[in-house]
């Protein structure tokens, strides 16, 4: 329970991306196909459970002072470490995702989470909290690089979905594509939470009346 | 053909309508029977009656004073008994002390008004008698006369002008008193000229009215006094474009005309002054220009002080069902008001009785962007701004809106109907506040 | 000599750092809401867009490619970035404290800002050379306080727009800078790299 | 009498000298000569690519101020404003585009160019080159094939912009100049967007609006002027590279950008110093993407370009006030 | 004081404990880089040249552009036997709509075009990268300088040009013209002269072209 209401939480409720705002540069940069998206995703995933979990091991152990400098050894390593992993094995990804590999470590959200979060929890919590984290993200620059490849390619991963007569919208992988995708996300996200919040409004407000109306048929009866 | 000058900025030419009322000759209307002289009808320090229910008053007696270097006073139109004192909201949304006169009908005169006396022989009492008259501005300002023709002593004034310029629609007045009362006007104008040691005298009028200029001309025997023809164009009237379409000169920013040497009155001011000076006579009585089609007989009326609308309304043939809006001034500048027992006050120079056809109605819309207010602007301000800046009481930006002198061009060529005006003027008056507080 | 120009170009207009390479956005967003403090953030990001950049290309030159240590970089970079912008900080107060007024309070946003360090990662997968890398670092600061200079003027005229709810804050922001970027487009081949 | 209801409301009461809805009608107004020249050299295809535009842009602007809360949906929207929009994005599309495209622009163009920011009077772009640069970066294939008006056959041509940027100078040498501006067939050449074959059309409806003083003529003016002066600089100085001033004057959409987008008040400077500004940028950004970039055409660009800089503008052409 | 030297302390062990395990990761990644890095040109070369088998080499080579002294990079593919099998250049133009193209030429023994692949370019998307589409660039399969007229039919040549991007159908004539007469310049004389020094296909390709 505890554990599905930390990933929720990453996913939807803080939303790293379309809720705290944080990581706009790779979310729009690297959603031009799914495929890279989910690379990119992974790999700040990896960053943010892994920092997470060194940074929250250390806690006891850093001091106050150095806190920032051991911060950002700790992100860099872990980020360089992906960086390696995906040249070496994961070429082509690699490749496209390009600068935003090692631009992860000045990524906010994993030095947010490192500074906000990790510092202050323990192993586990962070544990969950990167994953939680991490899947928002990931889950975010998947939906948008999703619209984007369908909208401006015709494919999803790379499989041809409309045939040959359908043209694609191009200007969804070109970068103003990317800005208006992720705007209309963003108020999407923001209509829903206001919808929510004025369901939640509009039922406190009937329980309070029916509590109200309780109270007087008691005093009345 | 006269040469026509006219002033650089800005500037409208609204739909002109003084046919309605322009060649009405002027009637006079008698008091009627119940008289309500508000105590403050001047720019300045509040004035406090000096009567009190059941009092008994004479025609031309002062029942009203205030205290301090500006101020003015009122003066009973009529002979008769005070009735009572009380509160009325005018137009400007001001709640204002009025005194209820019952005219008693004799017309009994206080002592030694209205007759002949020898002229002043000094400035000084010569701004004595016309503080004494309770003279202010008729133009619309209310400012007390005897204040701005006794500017700082470091200051010197070389040019009189005489504001004949009547730009607002509608209005006839100042023109009806130039063509019916020439020989008064002239002198009284020369009068002031004497007075206030001044060597030259502009007469400025609207090219619409050129037969007052024509008959001013003809008339005219002092040298000193020269009638100009103004261009028609809105709001030609206001001080500081008055000024430079007849001198040249552009009063500072924030500063009042004495700063370039000019002091400027209005046609019916000079006349209340020479009334004053000549006959000894306190200001009483005013013309008024009713009009619009809501009103039977749109006229011109020589009223005494104090009538109510209504009243003066029913002596032009009564308010018909047309009339949707009723006005205090001209169309650009005036109040709308519902309140038909309103009386007349020195500065009432129009009364209007507009019908729905006559006045555009549609709702505030957003803006354009369309940039006609900040062409028509006189002031070179930017309306559209300085709505949005004060309507959201955004302290920091809208300094500008102290120079704005709510002509309500703006408000006239926005073609989304956009109260800029009015909102400026309210941002104005929010922004003094808030300066004073802040010091 | 050409070829440097047409490297400015590229990198002020046509490859404009944030519109069309995606770097920088979040402060470009988070600091865009007066003209006044975009102008500061922008002159801010050049200053310490090329001294980094300069900084970090004789630590690769010098130490990490002779060494053999390539794979160091991104720590040593940004570690380099950080410390760069501490003592900035701190010089700045002392020697020039009128430039400390005006750009201080930007230095701390700008040491997690990526353009920092994706501009001088990029100059060493480009292979630029000094003045190359000199050249590219400042129009490149250019183009960002270009982007975020007018991106605000817009800002401040949105304050008066009746933006629909949802797209209040920073999803109009995000839309406008694309519609920023779809009008840039226009710069596109004016030269060609 | 007494029973008259009196209403109060803020001076002044006159009757106003124009409306919204009277300055958006008159360009519609100044719009016909281009629109009929349009019909008339592309029959059916321009009549289905205008009612479709300007049909779709009306559906959007109702939607999206039905779904923006708003209490008069069908008076607002026919205010003319989506009515100019839609037809001057009509103006700014090929006769061949089929209306899937057209609805696609008017939906950019209502969305993205309009209502996101909160409607007229909000946006700092203009809806109708939103959409049409959108339409040209989603879809250059269909945005830049042309026919030639008044042919039957369903040959595509350039047109005489993309000629020049494609062929060079010598394969736009022997164009006849008036032909081209009064917008009548040219053979080898397709027209381009239905609204810019005819630069004629475009003056005797762009004179209108200066006429009624809907618009300032120093925009226009300073606009086109600049782009003259800076294609004959060149042209001077390398005739054999660059086209001459008057083929820059008659070819593309520079007179409908000029007289009809370079002066939508909503999006340009508002004070006429900026104004001037405003067209001069236009001016220099229109000659050298048509003298240098990768697009045949920039008026477009040029516009939006100069609109992302309008509030700028505005700030640093404050007007000077009376005695100060 | 104390205080401040363990702060350094325990930052300086923490710098090494990374620096140990970037060391360890690098280590046992840096072959599978130096592959990756080889990959991109090895897969062009395997695309542009059809029917290579795992016994070939290749051997790579800067060489000259014809009347030119700017040099591009050329891979021979040879049989076990040590004769060419085929060549292939990296060949470019700078006439793109975006500026620069570099793509992959094959040839085989007779000069007659075996494949391309366009490697780096920055055409606008769905005009300009139509190039990449099968369709187009089958039309220079068995075509060589005899045979074909590399321009736009346009322009009097015999390329099909891609609808609505006649530049970058221009572009890739120019390149693989270029391509070709580099090819013959270096090649065609002395073809059989390349038989020594065959170098595993693994280990050859190394560095790039200036
Ligand atoms: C917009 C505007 C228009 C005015 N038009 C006139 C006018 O036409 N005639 C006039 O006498 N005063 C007009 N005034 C008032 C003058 O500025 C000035 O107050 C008056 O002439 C001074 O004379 P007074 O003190 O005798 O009233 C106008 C004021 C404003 C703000
Ligand atoms: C608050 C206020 C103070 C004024 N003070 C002076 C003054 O000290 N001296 C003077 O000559 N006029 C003074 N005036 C009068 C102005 O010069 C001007 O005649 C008056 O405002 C009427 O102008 P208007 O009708 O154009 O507004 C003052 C006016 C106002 C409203
Ligand atoms: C947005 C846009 C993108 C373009 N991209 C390319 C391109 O990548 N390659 C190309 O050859 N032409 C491109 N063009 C078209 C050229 O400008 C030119 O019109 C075209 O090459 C002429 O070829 P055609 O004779 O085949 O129509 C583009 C045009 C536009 C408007
Ligand atoms: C002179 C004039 C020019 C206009 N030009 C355009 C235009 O180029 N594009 C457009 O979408 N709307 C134009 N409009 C209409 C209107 O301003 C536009 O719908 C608003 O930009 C929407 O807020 C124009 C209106 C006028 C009066
Ligand atoms: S930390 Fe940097 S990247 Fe993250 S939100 Fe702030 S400015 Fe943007
Ligand atoms: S009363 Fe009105 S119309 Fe008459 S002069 Fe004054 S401002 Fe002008
Ligand atoms: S009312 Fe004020 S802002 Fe409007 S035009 Fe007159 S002076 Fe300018
Ligand atoms: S006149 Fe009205 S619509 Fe035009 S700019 Fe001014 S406020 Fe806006
Ligand atoms: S500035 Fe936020 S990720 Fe780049």
């Amino acid at each position: 329970m505890n554990v599905l209401k930390k990933l929720f939480n990453g996913i939807w409720t803080s939303n790293p991306v379309l809720i705290l705002l944080l990581g706009f540069c790779p979310t729009l940069a690297v959603s031009t196909t799914l495929k890279d998206a989910i690379g990119m995703g992974f790999s700040a995933l990896f960053v943010l459970v892994g920092s997470n979990l060194v940074i929250s091991a250390l806690r006891k152990f850093t001091p106050q002072k150095m806190r920032i400098p051991i911060f950002i050894i700790v992100i860099a390593t872990f980020v360089t470490i992906v960086d390696l992993l995906l040249y070496a094995y994961f070429f082509p990804l690699h490749k496209s995702l390009g600068v935003f590999i090692p631009l992860i470590v000045v990524n906010c959200i994993v030095f947010g989470r490192a500074e906000a979060f990790a510092s202050k929890n323990s192993i586990i919590d962070s544990l969950w909290d990167g994953i939680g984290m991490g899947l928002g993200f990931t889950l975010t620059i998947s939906v948008l690089a999703s619209i984007r490849e369908i909208l401006g390619n015709g494919t999803l991963l790379g499989i041809e979905l409309f045939g040959k007569s359908y043209s694609p919208v191009i200007v969804a992988i070109l970068p103003p594509g990317a800005f208006m995708t992720l705007g209309l996300m963003l108020a999407g996200m923001n209509k829903i939470n206001i919808n929510m919040e004025a369901k939640r409004k509009a039922r406190e407000k009937a329980e309070k009346e029916k509590s109200k109306q309780l109270k007087a048929s008691v005093a009345n009866g | 053909m006269a040469e026509k000058v006219t002033f650089r900025k800005g500037g409208v030419h609204p739909e002109e309508r003084k046919a309605l009322s322009e060649t009405a000759p002027l009637k006079k209307m008698a008091a009627p029977e119940m008289l309500y002289m508000a105590v403050n009808q001047h720019i300045g320090a509040i004035a406090k009656s000096l009567v009190k229910a059941g009092d008994k008053v004479l025609r031309n007696q002062l029942i009203a004073e205030g205290e301090g270097a500006v101020t003015s006073r009122v003066h009973s139109p009529v002979s008769g008994e005070i009735v009572e004192i009380k509160q009325m909201v005018f137009p400007n949304e001001a709640k204002v002390e009025v005194i209820v006169i019952k005219n008693d009908g004799k017309n009994e005169k206080a002592e030694s008004t209205e007759q002949e006396r020898n002229l002043p022989s000094s400035k000084e009492e010569f701004l004595e008698i016309i503080k004494n008259a309770g003279i202010i501005g008729m133009g619309g300002a209310g400012f007390p006369t005897y204040v701005k023709m006794n500017p700082p002593k470091d200051k010197t004034l070389d040019t009189f002008i005489i504001n004949a310029a009547e730009c607002e629609p509608y209005l006839t007045t100042d023109n009806r008193l130039m063509l019916d009362y020439t020989k008064e006007f002239l002198e009284g104008a020369g009068m002031i000229l004497d007075m206030l040691q001044i060597k030259k005298c502009f007469i400025g009028i609207e090219e619409n009215k050129r037969e007052a200029f024509e008959k001013i001309k003809s008339e005219n025997k002092d040298a000193r006094i020269e009638p100009k023809l103004l261009k028609t164009k809105y709001p030609q009237g206001a001080e500081k474009q008055l000024i430079y379409a007849l001198t040249g000169r552009v009063v500072p920013i924030r500063k009042l005309p004495f700063e370039v040497k000019v002091i400027v009155q209005n046609v019916a001011t000079v006349k209340a002054v020479y009334d004053a000076v000549k006959f000894n006579k306190p200001l009483t009585e005013r013309i008024v220009t009713l009009s619009g089609k809501g009103i039977n007989e749109p006229s011109n009326v020589l009223a005494p002080l104090g009538v109510t609308v209504s009243a003066i309304a029913d002596f032009c043939g009564g308010i018909n069902e047309k009339a949707k809006y009723m006005v205090n001034g001209g169309p650009m500048m005036g109040k709308a008001f519902d309140n038909t027992n309103l009386p007349v006050t020195k500065t009432t120079s129009g009364l209007l009785f507009l019908a729905e056809e006559e006045v555009s109605s549609e709702e505030e819309n957003v803006c354009i962007r369309c940039g006609r207010c900040i062409y028509v602007c006189p002031m070179g301000l930017n309306p559209t701004f300085l709505k949005e800046e004060s309507d959201r009481r955004n302290y920091e930006k809208m300094d500008d809106v102290l120079d704005c002198i709510e002509c309500g061009s703006c408000s006239f060529v926005c073609p989304s109907s956009r109260q800029l005006a009015s909102s400026i003027a309210k941002g104005k008056q929010r922004y003094a506040k808030h300066i004073k507080k802040g010091k | 000599m050409v070829k440097l120009i047409i490297l400015a170009i590229d990198s002020m207009l046509i490859s404009n750092i944030v519109l069309m390479r995606f770097l920088g956005i979040c402060p470009y967003i988070g600091v865009s809401k007066k003209q006044e403090t975009a102008a500061g953030m922008g002159f801010a990001v050049i200053f310490v867009m090329v001294m980094a950049t300069l900084i970090s290309f004789f630590i690769q030159k010098g130490i990490l490619d002779p060494l053999n240590l390539g794979y160091l970089q991104t720590i040593v970079f940004i570690l380099v970035i950080a410390a760069l912008v501490q003592m900035l900080e701190v010089t700045m107060k002392k020697i020039a404290p009128a430039l400390f007024d005006a750009l201080g309070i930007y230095l701390p946003l700008i040491t997690t800002n990526c353009t920092i360090l994706g501009v001088a990662i990029l100059t060493i997968q480009k292979n630029f050379n000094l003045v190359e890398a000199l050249v590219f670092s400042f129009s490149t600061g250019i183009g960002y306080l270009i982007a975020i200079y007018i991106f605000a003027g817009i800002r401040e005229r949105l304050e008066w727009s009746d933006i629909p709810k949802p797209f209040q804050g920073a999803a109009i922001g995000i839309i406008t800078a694309g519609l920023l970027s779809l009008a840039f487009f226009g710069f596109t081949g004016l030269v060609k790299l | 009498m007494a029973d008259n209801k009196f209403i109060v409301k803020p001076a002044p009461f006159l009757k106003k000298p124009t409306d919204v809805k009277m300055i958006m009608w008159t360009v519609v107004l100044a719009l016909i000569p281009t629109t009929v020249w349009a019909i008339y050299l592309y029959r059916l295809n321009a009549v289905i690519v205008i009612l479709s535009t300007i049909l779709f842009t009306e559906l959007f602007e109702m939607l999206f101020l039905k779904i923006r809360g708003s209490k008069k949906v069908i008076a607002t929207s026919f205010d003319g404003s989506a009515f100019v929009t839609g037809l001057l994005l009509a103006l700014n599309l090929p006769s061949s585009a089929p209306w899937w495209l057209c609805a696609a622009g008017a939906f950019v163009a209502m969305l993205f160019g309009k209502h996101i920011f909160g409607g007229l009077g909000h946006n700092p772009f203009n809806p109708a080159l939103i959409a049409r640069v959108f339409l040209l970066l989603s879809f250059p294939t269909l945005m830049t094939t042309w026919k030639q008006g008044m042919s039957v056959d369903a040959m595509t041509y350039a047109t005489p912009l993309g000629i020049l940027k494609t062929d060079g100078i010598e394969a736009v040498k022997s164009m006849d100049l008036w032909r081209l501006f009064a917008g009548l067939p040219v053979s080898g050449v397709g027209g381009g967007s239905i609204g810019e074959i005819s630069e004629l059309a475009v003056l005797i409806g762009g004179l209108l609006l200066i006429v009624l003083r809907v618009i300032p003529f120093f925009i226009p003016l300073v606009f086109i002027l600049t782009v003259y002066v800076f294609t004959w600089i060149f042209n001077a100085a390398n005739p054999s590279v660059y086209a001459s001033p008057m083929f820059h004057m008659v070819t593309g959409g520079l007179f409908l950008g000029a007289f009809f987008m370079a002066t939508d008040m909503v999006t340009t400077p508002i004070t006429p110093k900026g104004k001037i500004i405003f067209a001069f940028g236009c001016g220099l950004i229109t000659s050298l993407i048509r003298l240098f970039g990768a697009y045949p055409e920039g008026v477009s660009f040029a516009i939006l370009i100069m609109e992302t800089l309008t509030p700028t503008i505005d700030k640093v052409t404050k007007l000077k006030k009376f005695g100060a | 004081m104390k205080d401040n030297i363990m702060q350094v302390v325990k930052l300086f062990i923490v710098c090494v404990i990374a620096a140990a395990v970037l060391a360890w990761v690098y280590g046992f990644t840096k072959e599978p880089i130096e592959k990756s890095k080889k990959s991109e040109t090895l897969d062009a070369i395997k695309i542009v040249v059809s029917g290579m088998t795992d016994q070939m080499t290749i051997k790579d080579s800067v060489i000259s552009l014809k009347d030119d002294t700017a040099k591009v990079q050329s891979f021979i593919v040879m049989n076990p036997d040590s004769t060419v099998y085929a060549y292939t250049i990296k060949t470019y133009t700078s006439l793109g709509y975006g500026g620069n193209i570099t793509m992959m030429v094959g040839v085989d023994t007779s000069f007659e075009i075996t494949g391309i692949q366009p490697l780096e370019y920055s055409e606008t998307p769905g005009l300009g990268t139509k190039m990449t589409r099968e369709e187009f660039k089958s039309q220079f399969l068995g075509k060589s300088l005899d045979n074909f007229k590399f321009k736009a039919q346009k322009d009097g040549g015999d390329i099909v040009a891609i609808t609505a991007a006649t530049i970058t159908s221009r572009a890739v004539g120019d390149a693989l013209e270029r391509g070709l007469n580099t090819l013959i310049s270096n090649f065609k004389t002395q073809s059989d002269t390349i038989k020594s020094d065959s170098v595993a296909i693994d280990s050859a390709i190394t560095g790039e072209a200036k």
